[in-house]
């Protein structure tokens, strides 16, 4: 069976993708959790009262004009920047506020960035090795030990981010979408609870984009997806609910089809060829 | 006919030393060649042996081994910070070598195998503040020096010296700057105020080094005059004055065992000598330069009366020789391995020169311990035998720690 | 306009280009397709200088011998280059970024062109903010701008549309044909995305393991080409 | 890759640690061999000055070492490791001085010379314990550990990377540098420690002492060695690199950074403590210019002539440089700043990597072969 | 007081003689038995002899008098000649004879008997000369002269002074002359005089109040008290404003020595360990031309700015092109290189010029200090630093804000590839930049003749300050530096008076540290995205 039949069934979700035990608590609601959220750039509001709920499992697309503030989002999700105000939650018993980067990764939030970013001098496996999921405490980390099962769990994704061959190489020399898919495999390495994919296809061909389709598809149900992207074509095929930013703030929400017909968000974003 | 005798000469070239060393290694090639000239040394040439410790003081202990071990020297010149000597010490006593050490120090130390041939606190610090106090009248004192031990001792001394002559505390003031130091607005300007309150004030400056041009750079620009608080400094010679715009410093003074501006015979021929050994007309000549000459002087002789280069020899032949100087009276070698030494103090003058304006009446022997410090009043230095020891206890009879260790 | 020929290129030991040819013609858009990694930004680089070849030439606009020419000149020359992943100048402001294209001018005219802010006009709004502050596809627009205002003749496009909303993506195929109809400009893409490329280029050249596999008028490409040498 | 093993034992599968070893402790062998078998004046005897030379070039080598750690591997350019060097050293040299007790040229059973006769009445706290051999070598790692858990507490926690933190790295050295001059701070000020007569009761003077201390710093060195080596081959290297080259981005996948930092930060820093110490005994002297911020940046230009990030560069750098220095003030002693000064002027234009960086290019050079040919098969 | 002693005489003298213009001139003969009767006694002796001279109305006297202060005044050992020495460098000097002025050429030095001074003698002749002066009609040297009149005032010259005062037109004059009189009579007792010295910041007048403060004299006391409190309110705004002075002249050195720096490093990003070696070049360019130009250090001082400027940036272009232009990318190899360069040119200097320190001669335009109020001047010198720093950050600061260059070379650092395919040249613009910054440093170098060392180790202590600043400041702002150089000279000179030199600068040094943990980024951080990665 090729590992594409295997993703592409639903039903059953491999192991290694399962995600870490985590003490995220979602019995009362949504995973993640966005109130009046607002921060500003030397007076420039890029988030502005940004309310926004993620259900635990959800693949959720957002969509939005370049600036709406989609990654600007991101960064207040996993720490990078803080807000002026509001709250941000995940699960009901986490105030990510109050928590600094490396603990939010712990938690379970993983993220790929807009610009793929990797470590440029370690080889692609040591990329992988090092997104693991794994104890990460110093000590720990000096004295871990790569067992068999490890190997065999970074060379699936190997495998399946396409970089097998280049697994001995370093992370440096890798062509633009090369990078990109390392860093959804670094991704994937991490187990996280909650996906944050920013662009996850740019610069990627046809197939490559429906490949990342159903890779991010049978991810959801057991993790929670958010994914950022321009490519409407890409969007439409995975998306469920859609969700519009403008100007720091949710314009639409809804699904594809509902959101694609709004006149507002056709004027500020698709365009009248769309 | 022999092998030569070898001259090791131990001065940095290189590094933040280099300004005043450099010259002290010239001086010595320019004495080996005169006494190559005249004939060597019991009939042997003499060889010297060039290394550069680089103000490095770790270097220093290493390349006097180097020196004692490898070229095996039978004497070596050199050393002008306390601390490149207290590196050196150990491996120079170790190897039994010999080491003549050129410049003024804070005393302290008595070492079988070192001969100071610069000044003691007793040949330098004292006699100025005697001078400062009797000729000029000088109520209120400045301590001014770099942190580190020789000013930090003599300082000591003098506030003994002084306090036992009736000057109150609040009438010292003692200031302490890192080497190097050139940002001196705020304590000339202390000193100025200090200095205004109706007593006469005088500084004695132990500032080392490249501190001194911005110090006397400031004092200038502030308006203190030598008529109105003049400086007597211990480190400030011919060769530092060089590097100095003189005419505002018209009037400061120095306390040295030697001035280039003594007028004798001597003098003029060690001048003539080295401004043609350097080519350079105004070279100028300065107190360590007469100390590696005395102490030059003093080895030849001693090997000569010792008929061997051998250190031991050289040793006990050298105390009692006595070599003429430059200022025209002679250096006596003394038991404790310090010389004697006129004390002058000169006037500066607006051409980097100082003009003599007070002399100690006769030569001044050397104390390697001061009798101002409580740790060292009982002590003594005496390295006939059959004494044989640099730090003998008057009060309890007894040689200090260093003699334990001979007897091991 | 530009013409690649036997082109070889290495990284250290890895040979990346092998006998590379392709011919850009004059006043239309040539597009570069293949899959990641097989070399289109190595060949960009390399027209642009910024990576050295082996062998092989690289005659421009009829003669010129690019290989010969200084990496600054080449802009000088009339191309203008926009690199896959933006590279615009993070520290620089938003306005002195597209200053810094002032250079290559002919006109040595010491004003942005006022053309790049109606067709951009957040920048215009975003003047004065640090370039590595705008979001990724202000940073896009700003890159694209930025060639432009050294007025090419050649118009070197790495993977444009990348991160830029979908109405944006289509102005700027529409500048682009505006461009090539009015100026006669020359416009060499690296595109991935068949729609785009169908609908705003007029030719397209596919590149596999670095070396050239097919071209020809766009509407040549063929779903055959496309699974041959487009799929994974 | 041996990668299920413990992380201290890692670095003996490997090539290159174990040509390091097997060179180091070979030549540390000969040497002691062919000092203690050929009598002085034979022309192969190694007289007991070089044995203390090499020792010394050893101590940088470990030093050079540890700078090349949080250097090469962890990005952080310390352009103050002297000051834990330094303050191993004044660990050592405290002990040595205890050790003098009442030969000391006052005889005071207690006081070290310089506080009898600058008129200290008692020892100031800290210098007590330090007549016990275990609480001074025990300081040796606690005290420039400490300082580094501290400082680097601070500076990590607070996010200083790149050249504000090399420069505060500078700060305190030259804070500290500033401070050991000052003869109120009971460290003996400029002329600092000396006049040491034995340790652990063996008299430094003897040349089996000498080079019991070289083999002692031979053996540190190889231990340091295996231990940034355990270090590099671990995970926490990889981390360690990763937070070199991007640091944000190892916070996002759960690293704590500044832990990682903190704890490579001081173990470099004990290292360098340990080199001090060994350095001390063997040249005798220790003083506040071992702080002085040129001779960290004299580090960090050692390492990078060796070649950063190899650590057999740094030690081949630190080799290198001092013995130049040794030859050169010897056989030139008026030009020899021009030619290390051209030494590193030419190496660094024409060897990019530095010196391990020739020896390193074959090898690579194989490894490349191997990845292209896979490439093209596949 | 000896000198109130010569002083009154003279005064009493000249009280008589004043009003008669022809100078009786005295024979040659009787002149060379005053000289030679100077040569000849002891110091105690002289005394006597110098205001022999001063009132034997030879219009020479003062001539001989100010040679003999300035140590000129001399006798030939072979001739006996009275001599004045003209020129005394090197091994031959330059006289002319003392009584007929003739120039009698060079002799050698040994062959000249310098008549003996000491200061206090030479403070005796001073004093004369200044009584002179009380009475020429230069209003300038008059006030100098009543000035240090103060607290030299006994009984008799106090009536000579109320005489003078009569006459006395200039109103600066008659203050400082009633000053000089109120400090006699506070000593005195006289209780109307407080009032004059109250306010007054001349340090004689306090020591004057002082003791009055301290006497029996309860009524005075009080007074004196008084008038010392608001004395001591004054002084202490002066010194808060003194201390204020020496913090920004310390502070515009280190602007001065790290504003190159803050290009070639904070804006190029090459970590020139050799900058401090550039300014070493720029002050020797200073040497080299006032030896060239001997007798005139002011035009040389001038002259050097340019010649400092072109010498230090061609030496640092020259850098460039060998050495840094192949490091690009490896910015951190610049250390190294640099490192060797530095070493290399220090070794350079003390071979080719000497191992010792050169003398610098600071014009008269600029020592000396400018005269707030009696308890505070500024140096002139440093003033003049100040002044030239910010000439020279303004320079800079409009180089690299209105021209291309400063564009392009942050373009060329940001993304060298990038640059050079828009077009921009980048190797013009590294050799300009480069260029720019060590120029700058030789500029520093200029400035800092005036005030310290020029030797090969000058730029070996300006090199850690220097990138402190830059980085304190924050790299790549310009301001940064200027605002980072002028706070931390500002708050040395503040703690200095407290806590020592040494102790000042540890605590500064801990400061920074410290602040760097609340602004990882220094003063003016670099903000935003790009910025943090
Ligand atoms: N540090 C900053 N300083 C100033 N402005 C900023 C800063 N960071 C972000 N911005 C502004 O905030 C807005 C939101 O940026 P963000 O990157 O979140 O947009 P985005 O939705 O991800 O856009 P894109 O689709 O182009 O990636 C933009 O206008 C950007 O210029
Ligand atoms: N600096 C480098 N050193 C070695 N190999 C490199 C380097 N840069 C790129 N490569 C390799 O060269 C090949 C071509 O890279 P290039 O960036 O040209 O691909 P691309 O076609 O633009 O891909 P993408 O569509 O992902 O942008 C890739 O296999 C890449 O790994
Ligand atoms: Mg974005
Ligand atoms: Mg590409």
């Amino acid at each position: 069976m090729s590992i594409f039949q295997e993703l592409s069934n639903r039903d059953r979700v491999f192991e290694f993708l399962a995600p870490a035990a985590s003490p995220v608590d979602v019995r009362h609601g949504p995973i993640l959790y966005l109130e009046d959220v607002s921060v500003s750039f030397d007076g420039f509001k890029a988030i502005n009262n940004l309310n926004l709920t993620i259900d635990d499992g959800e693949l959720r697309c957002i969509i939005g004009p370049n600036g709406a503030g989609k990654t600007t989002m991101m960064d207040i999700i996993t720490g990078k920047t803080r807000p002026d105000t509001g709250s941000v939650w995940f699960g009901s018993r986490h105030n990510l506020l109050t928590m600094n980067e490396p603990d939010i990764a712990t938690l379970g939030i993983g993220r790929k960035f807009q610009k793929p970013t990797v470590f440029e001098a370690l080889t692609v496996f040591e990329n992988l090795e090092l997104a693991m999921a794994a104890d990460k405490r110093v000590l720990q980390t000096l004295t871990a030990r790569l067992s068999g099962e490890h190997r065999d769990r970074i060379d699936e994704v190997l495998k399946l981010i396409g970089l097998s061959q280049l697994r001995n190489r370093e992370a440096g020399i890798l062509s633009h979408g090369q990078k990109q898919w390392l860093e959804i495999g670094m991704l994937l390495m991490q187990k996280p609870r909650l996906l944050l994919v920013d662009e996850p296809v740019a610069g990627m061909t046809e197939q490559e984009m429906e490949r990342t389709a159903e890779l991010l598809t049978s991810l959801a149900g057991e993790q929670s997806v958010v994914v950022v992207e321009h490519d409407m074509g890409f969007v439409r095929s995975i998306a469920k609910k859609v969700t519009v930013l403008h100007q720091g703030s949710v314009l639409a929400e809804g699904t594809m089809d509902q959101v694609s017909n709004d006149r507002k968000v056709i004027e500020v974003y698709l365009g009248e060829g769309a | 006919a022999d092998d030569p005798i070898k001259v090791g000469i131990l001065h940095s070239l290189s590094g933040t030393m280099a300004i005043s060393e450099s010259t002290l290694k010239d001086t010595m090639l320019m004495l080996i060649e005169q006494q190559n000239e005249a004939g060597g040394v019991l009939g042997r040439q003499l060889e010297p042996v060039v290394v550069d410790p680089a103000s490095n003081w770790p270097l220093f202990a290493e390349k006097a081994r180097e020196l004692l071990e490898k070229e095996e020297v039978d004497v070596i010149f050199g050393n002008w910070t306390s601390v490149s000597r207290k590196s050196v010490l150990p491996v120079v006593e170790e190897l039994n070598g010999l080491l003549f050490y050129p410049v003024q120090y804070e005393g302290e130390e008595s070492s079988e195998n070192v001969f100071y041939t610069g000044a003691a606190p007793n040949q330098q610090a004292i006699p100025a503040v005697d001078y400062l106090m009797n000729e000029l009248g000088v109520e209120r004192w400045v301590l001014a020096g770099t942190d580190y031990v020789y000013p930090r001792t003599t300082n000591k001394i003098l506030e003994t010296y002084l306090r036992d002559h009736g000057v109150a505390e609040e009438d010292i003031m003692i200031n302490y700057t890192p080497f190097g130091h050139s940002n001196w607005q705020s304590i000339v300007a202390d000193i100025k105020k200090f200095g205004s309150e109706g007593q006469k004030t005088a500084v004695v400056s132990t500032i080392n080094g490249d501190a001194n041009v911005p110090f006397y750079r400031e004092l200038g620009n502030q308006g203190i005059d030598a008529a109105d608080i003049p400086v007597v400094a211990f480190s400030v010679g011919e060769q530092e004055l060089s590097g100095i715009d003189t005419a505002p410093l018209v009037g400061h003074l120095a306390a040295w065992n030697y001035f280039m501006s003594v007028e004798s015979d001597a003098n003029y021929e060690f001048i003539d000598a080295w401004t043609a050994y350097t080519g350079n007309e105004d070279a100028v000549t300065n107190d360590p330069m007469e100390a590696h000459f005395i102490g030059f002087n003093m080895w030849v002789d001693a090997v000569e009366k010792a008929g061997t280069a051998d250190v031991d020899a050289v040793k006990d032949a050298i105390i009692g020789v006595t070599v003429p100087n430059l200022t025209g009276g002679y250096a006596t070698m003394m038991p404790n391995h310090h010389i004697t030494k006129p004390v002058l103090i000169g006037e500066i003058q607006d051409n980097g020169q100082f003009e003599v304006v007070w002399e100690t009446p006769s030569t001044v022997a050397g104390d390697a311990w001061s009798d101002f410090l409580p740790g060292s009043k009982d002590l003594i230095s005496d390295w006939r035998k059959p004494l044989e020891c640099g730090n003998y206890n008057v009060a309890t009879h007894s040689c200090g720690g260093a003699a334990d260790e001979a007897a091991e | 306009m530009l013409k690649v020929d036997k082109l070889n290129q290495f990284y250290g030991e890895s040979h990346t280009l092998w006998d590379l040819e392709l011919d850009v013609p004059k006043g239309q858009c040539t597009c570069v397709m293949g899959r990641n990694g097989v070399g289109k930004t190595t060949l960009m680089k390399c027209i642009m200088g910024e990576e050295s070849v082996k062998d092989g030439t690289l005659s421009y606009n009829g003669g010129v011998e690019l290989t010969q020419q200084k990496v600054e000149d080449r802009s000088r020359l009339g191309i203008g280059y926009v690199p896959q992943g933006r590279q615009i100048f993070p520290l620089l402001t938003v306005e002195e970024n597209l200053r810094t294209g002032l250079a290559a001018r002919k006109d040595s005219s010491k004003q942005i062109p006022e053309r790049i802010y109606e067709l951009f006009p957040v920048l215009k709004e975003m003047k004065n903010r640090r370039g590595g502050d705008l979001s990724g596809g202000q940073q896009q627009q700003l890159a694209i701008g930025r060639a432009l205002v050294i007025e090419p003749k050649l118009l070197i496009l790495d993977e444009p549309g990348e991160g830029i909303q979908p109405n944006i993506v289509a102005q700027i195929g529409e500048v682009i044909r505006k461009l090539i109809a009015e100026d006669g400009l020359t416009v060499l893409l690296v595109e991935q995305k068949l729609p785009f490329a169908r609908k705003y280029a007029d030719r397209f050249a596919i590149l596999d393991r670095g070396r050239r596999v097919a071209q020809g008028e766009i509407g040549e490409l063929s779903d055959e080409l496309i699974k041959q040498h487009l799929t994974v | 890759m041996s990668s299920s093993q413990s992380w201290l034992l890692r670095p003996f599968n490997e090539r290159s640690t174990q040509l390091f070893l097997g060179i180091l402790i070979g030549a540390v062998a000969l040497v002691s061999i062919l000092h203690l078998v050929f009598p002085e004046d034979h022309a192969l005897h190694v007289s007991a000055y070089t044995v203390t030379l090499l020792g010394k070039y050893l101590c940088y080598a470990l030093l050079a070492v540890a700078v090349d750690l949080v250097w090469g591997y962890l990005g952080i350019l310390s352009l103050g490791h002297g000051a834990f060097f330094a303050l191993g050293g004044y660990a050592m040299g405290m002990y040595l001085m205890r050790q003098i007790g009442d030969r000391g040229v006052y005889g005071d059973p207690v006081l070290p010379d310089f506080m009898v006769f600058l008129n200290w009445q008692e020892l100031p706290w800290f210098w007590h314990g330090f007549d016990m051999a275990w609480f001074a070598f025990a300081m040796v790692l606690l005290a420039p550990g400490l300082l580094a858990l501290v400082f680097g507490f601070l500076a990590f926690r607070s996010r200083v990377t790149g050249v504000y933190l090399s420069i505060i790295t500078q700060a305190l050295t030259f804070a500290l540098m500033l401070a050991f001059f000052r003869n109120e701070m009971g460290f003996g000020g400029n002329n600092g420690l000396t006049d040491f007569k034995d340790i652990l009761g063996f008299d430094l003077r003897s040349d089996a002492t000498r080079l019991g201390l070289f083999i002692a710093t031979g053996i540190a060195l190889a231990i340091g060695y295996v231990v940034c080596r355990g270090i590099v081959l671990s995970k926490l290297g990889r981390v360690s690199v990763a937070c070199r080259d991007a640091e944000a981005r190892t916070r996002f996948i759960g690293y704590r950074v500044e832990r990682v930092q903190l704890f490579v930060f001081v173990v470099s820093a004990m290292l360098a403590g340990v080199a001090g110490a060994l350095y001390v005994p063997q040249v005798g002297i220790i003083n506040p210019s071992e702080f002085s911020p040129l001779f960290s940046i004299e580090v960090v230009v050692w390492v990078a002539l060796g070649g950063r990030a190899t650590l057999y560069g740094a030690v081949i750098g630190a080799l290198l440089v001092n013995y130049a220095k040794t030859v050169f003030t010897g056989v030139m002693p008026d030009a020899w700043l021009f030619a290390l000064g051209g030494l590193f002027v030419l190496v660094t234009v024409l060897l990019p990597k530095g010196i391990a960086g020739l020896l390193r290019r074959r090898k690579k050079a194989d490894d490349d072969d191997q990845v292209t040919g896979q490439e093209v098969t596949a | 007081m000896s000198i109130l002693r010569s002083l009154t005489s003279l005064l009493l003298f000249l009280a008589l003689t004043v009003s008669s213009v022809a100078h009786a001139q005295t024979s040659d003969s009787e002149a060379t038995a005053l000289l030679q009767a100077l040569a000849d006694s002891s110091y105690a002796q002289k005394e006597q002899i110098i205001s022999d001279i001063a009132s034997s109305g030879d219009e020479r006297a003062r001539t001989w008098l100010e040679a003999y202060a300035d140590g000129k005044l001399s006798q030939t050992k072979d001739t006996g000649q009275f001599v004045i020495v003209l020129t005394n460098r090197g091994r031959d000097w330059t006289v002319a004879d003392a009584l007929s002025g003739e120039e009698l050429g060079e002799m050698s030095r040994r062959n000249i008997d310098k008549l003996r001074i000491n200061n206090a003698l030479r403070k005796e002749v001073e004093g004369l000369l200044s009584v002179i002066d009380l009475t020429v009609d230069n209003a300038d040297t008059r006030l100098a002269a009543a000035r240090a009149l103060k607290g030299e005032v006994d009984a008799v010259l106090a009536e000579q002074v109320v005489s003078l005062l009569t006459t006395e037109g200039d109103s600066d004059v008659r203050a400082a002359l009633e000053e000089a009189l109120a400090i006699h009579r506070v000593e005195q007792g006289d209780l109307a005089a407080v009032a004059v010295l109250s306010g007054s910041l001349n340090a004689q007048a306090r020591v004057a109040l002082n003791n009055a403060a301290q006497g029996d004299n309860p009524e005075l006391a009080a007074a004196a008290s008084k008038a010392l409190e608001s004395i001591e309110t004054k002084l202490k705004l002066n010194s808060a404003a003194e201390t204020l002075y020496f913090g920004l002249s310390l502070g515009s050195v280190l602007v001065l020595a790290a504003i190159g720096l803050a290009i070639t490093f904070g804006v190029m990003g090459v970590i020139n360990m050799a900058h401090g070696e550039l300014i070493m070049l720029g002050a020797y360019t200073t040497w080299g031309m006032q030896q060239l130009l001997p007798g005139q250090p002011g035009l040389a001082l001038i002259l050097s700015i340019p010649a400092g400027f072109l010498v230090a940036a061609l030496a640092g272009i020259a850098i460039e092109r060998t050495v840094i232009q192949h490091l690009k990318g490896r910015p951190l190899e610049t250390l190294l290189a640099t490192f060797g360069v530095s070493l290399i040119l220090q070794q350079l200097v003390r071979t080719v010029i000497s191992p010792l320190n050169r003398s610098v001669v600071t014009p008269d335009w600029m020592s000396g200090s400018l005269m707030i109020n009696e308890a505070l001047s500024l140096t002139l010198n440093r003033l003049y630093v100040i002044g030239f720093a910010l000439v020279v950050f303004a320079g800079l600061m409009l180089i690299m804000r209105k021209t291309r260059l400063g564009l392009e070379v942050r373009a060329v650092t940001q993304n060298r590839a990038m640059a050079r395919s828009m077009g921009i040249k980048a190797t013009k613009v590294d050799i300009l930049t480069f260029g720019l910054g060590s120029g700058v440093a030789g500029l520093a170098g200029v400035a800092l003749s005036q005030i310290t060392n020029v030797g090969p180790n000058l730029g070996q202590s300006y090199i850690i300050d220097s990138f402190m600043v830059v980085v304190f400041g924050g790299v790549g702002n310009l301001w940064g530096t200027l605002v980072a150089g002028l706070s931390l000279g500002t708050i040395n000179q503040i703690l200095e008076p407290w806590a020592g030199a040494v102790l000042a600068k540890i605590v500064v040094l801990v400061f920074i540290i410290l602040f760097i943990q609340k602004r990882p980024r220094g003063l003016f951080p670099q903000k935003g995205r790009a910025a943090e990665g």
